[in-house]
């Protein structure tokens, strides 16, 4: 079993990675019949960070998103069928339709908000560490971020805060190769990216981000240090997207099998249960969970659209 | 042409036409299937293309001293929301180096970026910052509405000494217009009187035009002549052209994709207040993007923005006691 | 409560000393703050408050926003000092992509309770990094309020309502301001956020400022009553929201009205407000209503230049004169 | 230790370096005369600006910051149009729309001058880009604060600079060993995290080295390093200069807390006074550089006296000149928002 400090059993962990990777499948199949709009950023072969992050977190502990966010409000207890709802526009999406698929925000279980801005969320995240730190709270704050997000100024920015104050605040960068469009190596010449964390006296580590056992045990020792007071961590998860960086994305289609590649989490973390005692059945997990996902996505679609009246609330608290 | 075709042609001028001219960025057609065209322009010439890292901060920057070192550069901030990463550097620098140089130092720059609702790009990738530029003085700005003055305004944008802003819209992208094999360069400040009208003056710039000129046509149809004012530039401002389109209609409706308060309908309307009180046979109207962050939700967002349907009421309403 | 003479600047201390004092959740956050800012708004309070409330930043500004927007959708009430409000251009996106959006985005469940201190204005020869007047930007973005004081009790009383308002405040201080003087009642209430004061009834012509340039307006009111010539002028002391119904009835008396502010003429409040007066009291205005502002130049450095280019008390003046030039003419228009 | 450049040589840096001081020095004077706004002194970084900018050649480019009145006269900019532009008059190298902060002479090679801190850094490399796309072997000079450091933009530019392989030189003078922001003795400043500030650079593969500012042949054969790998293709080199702050330069306002610079202490210790003797003893850039000229036997102390007397002279010039020169017309303001369109 996969340690965390909510002590998932092997089961719930294939569960939740399943439902993430389900819900997107069928996100992509949404869009493609043009039932949900706007942009569309899935994280098809990433589950394993989101999923072996937030395990490793306390329900209070918060969590920042940016552009791909499904799978990170998923893994923190997010419903998938609010998830559809919102992705869809309706009046019964987490955000009442107004944020979409790039600002998903679901307080309640901690996963406080996403942004579409790529390396926008550091310094939120950072800030809710501060809230932590500064009121003698206990809670942790993760801000998930891709590669592309490291070469923006805000990053050095928030990675010096982040040391010079020891903030409570762990640093997921998910290092799909990718940053938006073009391979990594067309944005920096930072081999290694766990490097830069290490300038301003981070601890870092960088991972195998598509073995669940790996992160969880990285992220669990991040948690524990800046819960402890220790500071931030910088986790480097080297992941693999299998779809374009966008759905629809004209100039980029990888992987149209994602469950053969043998990077995929999934079907490592099978197998690396296999002969286990008390192992799952992963096949009978799926089919379930495909059904689940399908019946969230029909009650959303059933949805009412938002009324009207609501286009104009909620711009401020009162003038 | 499509109007995604003259932006690719445009660019492809300014690099045929000038060796100074490189482009940074690539996002110059947004995210639409149009976006290969700029792929094949960069195949044909990788040695003028510079492809940044996401850090609008530092490659727009990057744009202000390389055109400072005797470039051209045309730099695409993609979506219009992303400049607000670089303000620092097209507001605080860009737009007041020749004058805190007093005269010593140009930049002659050419900053893209697509505004405005897309559909489905929520609040943070539906901005049209142009109304918060034209605040700031040293930036010139182009709002091409038409394929042929997309391409004559980006000739005299590059061969400018001055940063410029081109506004473009994701929307635009699929409409048509003729463009005659040898388009010379529009001079900056001179309006395009896009239909001609007794009644009522819509003062429209970019995608709004479109939008203006269909509702002009339906309300054609119920007797109300529609003059369009497409102002083509922003800064600098034919006002010679609104005001006399004023005192002939005695009537304004502005059509503007900013947010209503000090928007570009704000100046509009306060330039005409100021200097055609008298030619006012009606109040001013403004419509606006709603003051609110472009929500998510397809019904929502066409609520926020000026659509036709909103442009023919607001002209029915300032004609009517005509 | 005992009312004080002090200073715009000491006015600005001791609301955030009292604001500190009154709610643990308020923080500060800036660069120098511990040493009190370039201008003394913060001295003392690291001393009393500690450095977990009173916290040094780095020169981040964007980092430093974004931040403070964390901590305030985390149960805090950050104030932020930005110490030019020309470098709040290194930190738009956090507050207009961010800090303006998120109540909305996600239909009321998160709110950005901050403050934003930002110190500008033309003055001192600083130059074009160091004086602009960027409150038409804000005034653009839905989700923000901003409010610019020009008295000190307002000063005290708006930056108390700014810290306990539950949305991003902008709170646009004039460095011009910060040694003139005026009572001040320590612990006092708050000024409400959207009402703007009339500080001088009248007749004649309604001139609406805000800031320093209530300063200069008051000075030409003066002059122009030795004239005649009786302004009702209109401090709006809120930039957003505007207060729409103080202006209007202003001006359907009156008849008359200049805008005056130290920002750029193009695209600036003055145009928001005449727009707007154009449509909501067309068939009162009995002339043109005019603008004064700056010209579309960047702030001069030079001292000599400097002091053309905000509106002076004569520029007031000659603004008021124009709307009374046809005094006697009726416009076409009315009924 | 001096640089290799023969008596010639040495001595214009000795030239550009008590200009420098004297220029600040007779500023320092005038703010206490009359109201000439907020501004910043170079000194006591003179033996790193003078040496480095020295180096440089017609259509390299240079872009400083707020700190700037040395680095132009490093490049030979005058002290009458200086001060002119200080004090807005019509003769300033900006006709009086720059000031102190904006300082800039197109034709010494400064095209423009930010004053937001790391503002300067971007268009730095943008005109090393610039030069790369021209084929042009000439260089861009990145002259940067440490507190530049904490910016974002710093990060965004030196990752393009590196991706590029582009002729740009950053100099960071780093003069937080006594600043106002450092607190628990944390060096450089209590706001970098980094405690190498080479490693912010050298992350990149940027060729990055530290060396005391105080060493005018360090700085010069450090410089020459780096203009040369600039010039032939090598790509960016980060240069971070340690000096002292000054002890005048109080936060915002600098006063001459140490006097004038007075040359005798050079070789006579009894005239220096006890207070502050660490300055004048081993921090003064420019009295160590002077002490080592005479060390080095080739030059006289009446040469560097007579060449002071030049430099305050020329100064003093100066400042006559800005004084004695008009405002610029007020319609002026409108001028320079844009340049005209040809045809």
């Amino acid at each position: 079993m996969v340690v965390g400090a909510l002590a998932q059993s092997d089961a719930e962990d294939l569960e939740l990675m399943w439902r993430i990777r389900a819900f997107e499948e069928k996100a992509s199949e949404l869009f493609a019949r043009g039932k949900i709009s706007g942009l569309l950023h899935l994280a098809i072969g990433q589950e394993a960070t989101a999923v072996g992050v937030c395990g490793a977190l306390k329900p209070a502990d918060t969590v920042f998103s940016g552009h791909r966010p499904h799978a990170h409000a998923i893994a923190k207890g997010a419903e998938i069928g609010r998830l559809f709802a919102e992705l869809a526009g309706r009046s019964t999406g987490y955000c009442g339709g107004k944020g979409g698929s790039m600002h998903l925000a679901v307080p309640e279980v901690g996963f406080v908000t996403a942004t579409g801005v790529v390396g926008g969320n550091l310094p939120l995240a950072l800030g809710a560490a501060l809230s932590s730190s500064s009121r003698g709270k206990q809670e942790v704050s993760v801000a998930f971020f891709g590669d592309g997000a490291v070469q923006t100024g805000l990053f050095h920015e928030c990675l010096n805060l982040a040391s010079l104050w020891k903030l409570p605040v762990v640093l997921i960068c998910e290092n799909n190769g990718f940053a938006e469009f073009s391979p990594l190596s067309a944005h920096t010449v930072v081999r290694r990216l766990a490097d830069h964390a290490d300038t301003y006296g981070i601890p870092s580590e960088t991972i195998d981000g598509n073995d669940l056992a790996l992160v969880r045990a990285a992220a669990v020792a991040a948690v524990d240090r800046a819960r402890g007071g220790g500071g931030p961590s910088f986790l480097e998860c080297l992941t693999h997207r299998f779809r374009g960086h966008y759905e629809g994305d004209p100039t980029l289609k990888r992987g149209s099998n994602p469950r053969d590649e043998k990077m995929d989490p999934i079907g490592r973390f099978v197998r690396s249960l296999e002969g286990r005692v008390g192992s799952v059945e992963p096949e009978k997990i799926e089919a379930r969970i495909r059904v689940e996902v399908d019946m969230a996505a029909d009650e959303a679609l059933d949805a009412p659209w938002p009324d009207r009246e609501s286009l104009v609330s909620n711009v401020v608290a009162s003038w | 042409m499509l109007y995604a075709e003259a932006v690719v042609e445009a660019l492809r001028r300014s690099i045929e036409d000038d060796e100074r001219v490189h482009l940074m960025g690539q996002y110059f057609l947004g995210l639409t299937p149009h976006r290969t065209m700029v792929g094949d322009l960069y195949k044909q010439y990788p040695d003028r293309v510079y492809f940044p890292p996401i850090a609008e901060l530092g490659y727009v920057g990057a744009g202000i001293g390389a055109a400072i070192a005797g470039l051209r550069p045309i730099v695409d901030c993609a979506t219009a929301s992303f400049t607000f990463q670089a303000f620092a550097q097209i507001l605080n620098e860009a737009a007041n180096i020749h004058y805190m140089s007093g005269g010593q130092t140009s930049v002659p720059m050419v900053i893209h970026y697509n505004h405005g609702v897309r559909g489905g790009g929520a609040a943070q990738h539906s901005h049209s910052p142009q109304a918060m530029m034209w605040n700031t003085p040293g930036l010139e700005i182009v709002t091409p509405s038409h394929p042929a003055d997309l391409i004559g305004l980006v000739q005299t944008a590059v061969a400018s000494d001055n940063p410029t802003i081109w506004v473009d819209h994701v929307r635009l992208f699929d409409t048509e217009g003729e463009v005659p094999d040898d388009i010379e360069p529009i001079p900056f400040g001179r309006a395009s009187i896009r239909r001609e009208g007794s009644d009522l003056t819509v003062f429209a710039s970019s995608w709004m035009v479109c939008r203006s000129l269909e509702a002009a046509e339906l309300l054609a149809a119920e007797g109300i002549s529609v003059e369009v004012v497409d102002p083509r530039t922003l800064v600098p401002l034919d006002e010679e052209a609104i005001l006399q389109s004023v005192a002939k209609t005695g009537h304004l409706l502005v059509v503007d994709e900013c947010h209503r308060r000090c928007g570009v309908g704000s100046e509009i309307a306060a330039i005409v207040a100021e200097h055609a009180h008298g030619d006012l046979r009606a109040p001013i109207r403004r419509l606006a993007t709603l003051d609110v962050p472009v929500p998510f939700s397809a019904p929502m967002e066409e609520f926020v923005e000026p659509t036709v349907d909103k442009i023919i009421e607001a002209a029915r309403s300032v004609v009517e006691n005509r | 409560m005992v009312t004080e003479t002090v200073r715009y600047i000491d006015a600005i201390s001791s609301v955030l000393r009292h604001e500190l004092d009154r709610d643990d959740d308020v923080l500060i956050l800036g660069e120098d703050v511990s040493y009190g800012g370039p201008f003394g708004a913060t001295a003392g309070l690291s001393e009393s408050f500690g450095p977990r409330r009173v916290i040094d930043t780095p020169i981040s500004e964007g980092a430093v926003m974004g931040l403070a927007v964390g901590a305030a959708l985390s149960g805090c009430r950050p104030v932020v000092e930005i110490m030019f409000a020309d470098f709040v251009t290194l930190a738009m996106d956090q507050l207009v992509n961010h800090a303006a959006k998120f109540r909305y985005m996600t239909d009321g469940k998160l709110s950005v309770p901050m403050t934003i201190r930002v110190q500008g204005g033309v003055g001192g020869g600083y130059g074009a990094h160091h004086s602009q007047s960027l409150e038409s930007w804000f005034l653009h973005v839905p989700g923000l309020k901003v409010v610019a004081p020009s008295s000190v009790a307002d000063a005290g009383g708006l930056l108390t309502a700014a810290i306990r308002d539950d949305d991003p405040v902008i709170y646009l201080e004039h460095r011009g301001l910060y040694w003139t003087k005026g009572s001040f009642v320590p612990g006092g209430s708050p000024t409400r956020i959207g009402e703007a004061a009339v500080v001088r009834p009248g007749s004649d012509v309604t001139v609406v400022t805000v800031s320093r340039m209530v300063k200069t307006a008051i000075t030409a009111s003066e002059k122009l009553a030795a004239e005649g010539i009786d302004i009702e002028l209109v401090d709006l002391r809120s930039v957003a929201p505007i207060d729409w119904d103080t202006i209007e009835d202003s001006v359907r008396r009156t008849r008359r009205l200049v805008v005056v502010h130290e920002a750029v003429t193009t695209g600036g409040l003055g145009a928001e407000i005449v727009a707007g007066l154009s449509t909501r009291a067309f068939e009162v205005l009995a002339s043109p209503a005019v603008r004064v502002g700056a010209p579309s130049a960047p702030v001069p450095a030079s001292p000599f230049l400097e002091q053309f280019y905000a509106p002076s008390v004569e520029d007031v003046v000659e603004a008021v004169l124009m709307t009374l030039d046809d005094r006697e003419e009726r416009p076409a228009h009315a009924s | 230790m001096l640089p290799d450049l023969g008596v010639e040589g040495l001595m214009t840096l000795l030239e550009r370096m008590l200009v420098a001081r004297r220029f600040e020095e007779q500023l320092i004077d005038l703010a206490q005369e009359r109201d000439i706004g907020h501004f910043h002194v170079y000194v006591g970084q003179e033996t790193t600006g003078i040496p480095a900018l020295a180096l440089l050649e017609d259509g390299d480019l240079s872009f400083t910051n707020h700190r700037n009145h040395g680095h132009l006269i490093a490049r030979g900019a005058e002290p009458g149009p200086m001060y002119a532009e200080i004090l807005g008059r019509a003769t300033g190298y900006c006709r009086g729309k720059g000031g102190t902060l904006h300082l800039a002479s197109a034709e010494h090679g400064f095209p423009t001058t930010s004053s937001a801190t790391g503002g300067c850094i971007p268009p730095a490399v943008g005109a090393a880009l610039g030069f790369q796309r021209l084929g042009s072997d000439r260089v861009s000079v990145c002259l940067m604060g440490d507190g530049a450091l904490e910016e974002g933009a710093w990060h965004e530019s030196a990752n393009i600079a590196a991706m590029e392989q582009l002729p740009v030189v950053f100099l960071c003078e780093n003069n937080s060993l006594e600043a106002l922001g450092q607190r628990a003795g944390e060096y450089p400043s209590s706001t970098m995290a980094a405690s190498d500030l080479t490693e912010l650079a050298s992350v990149f593969g940027i060729e990055s080295v530290a060396i005391d500012g105080l060493d005018t042949r360090c700085v010069y054969q450090t410089m020459a390093k780096a203009v040369q790998r600039g010039r032939s293709g090598e790509g960016p080199t980060f240069i971070e200069a340690r000096t002292v702050r000054w002890p005048g330069n109080r936060p915002i306002w600098p006063e001459l807390a140490t006097g004038k610079t007075d040359l005798s202490m050079a070789w006579d210790d009894s005239v220096i006074p006890q207070e502050h003797i660490k300055w004048h003893q081993e921090q003064d850039g420019v009295l160590e550089y002077v002490r080592q000229l005479l060390g080095n036997g080739q030059i006289s102390k009446e040469s560097v006296l007579d060449l002071d007397k030049q430099s305050s002279e020329r100064v003093r010039e100066g400042l006559i000149f800005a004084l004695d020169s008009p405002y610029p017309s007020p319609e002026e303001a409108l001028e320079h928002v844009f340049t005209p369109h040809q045809g």
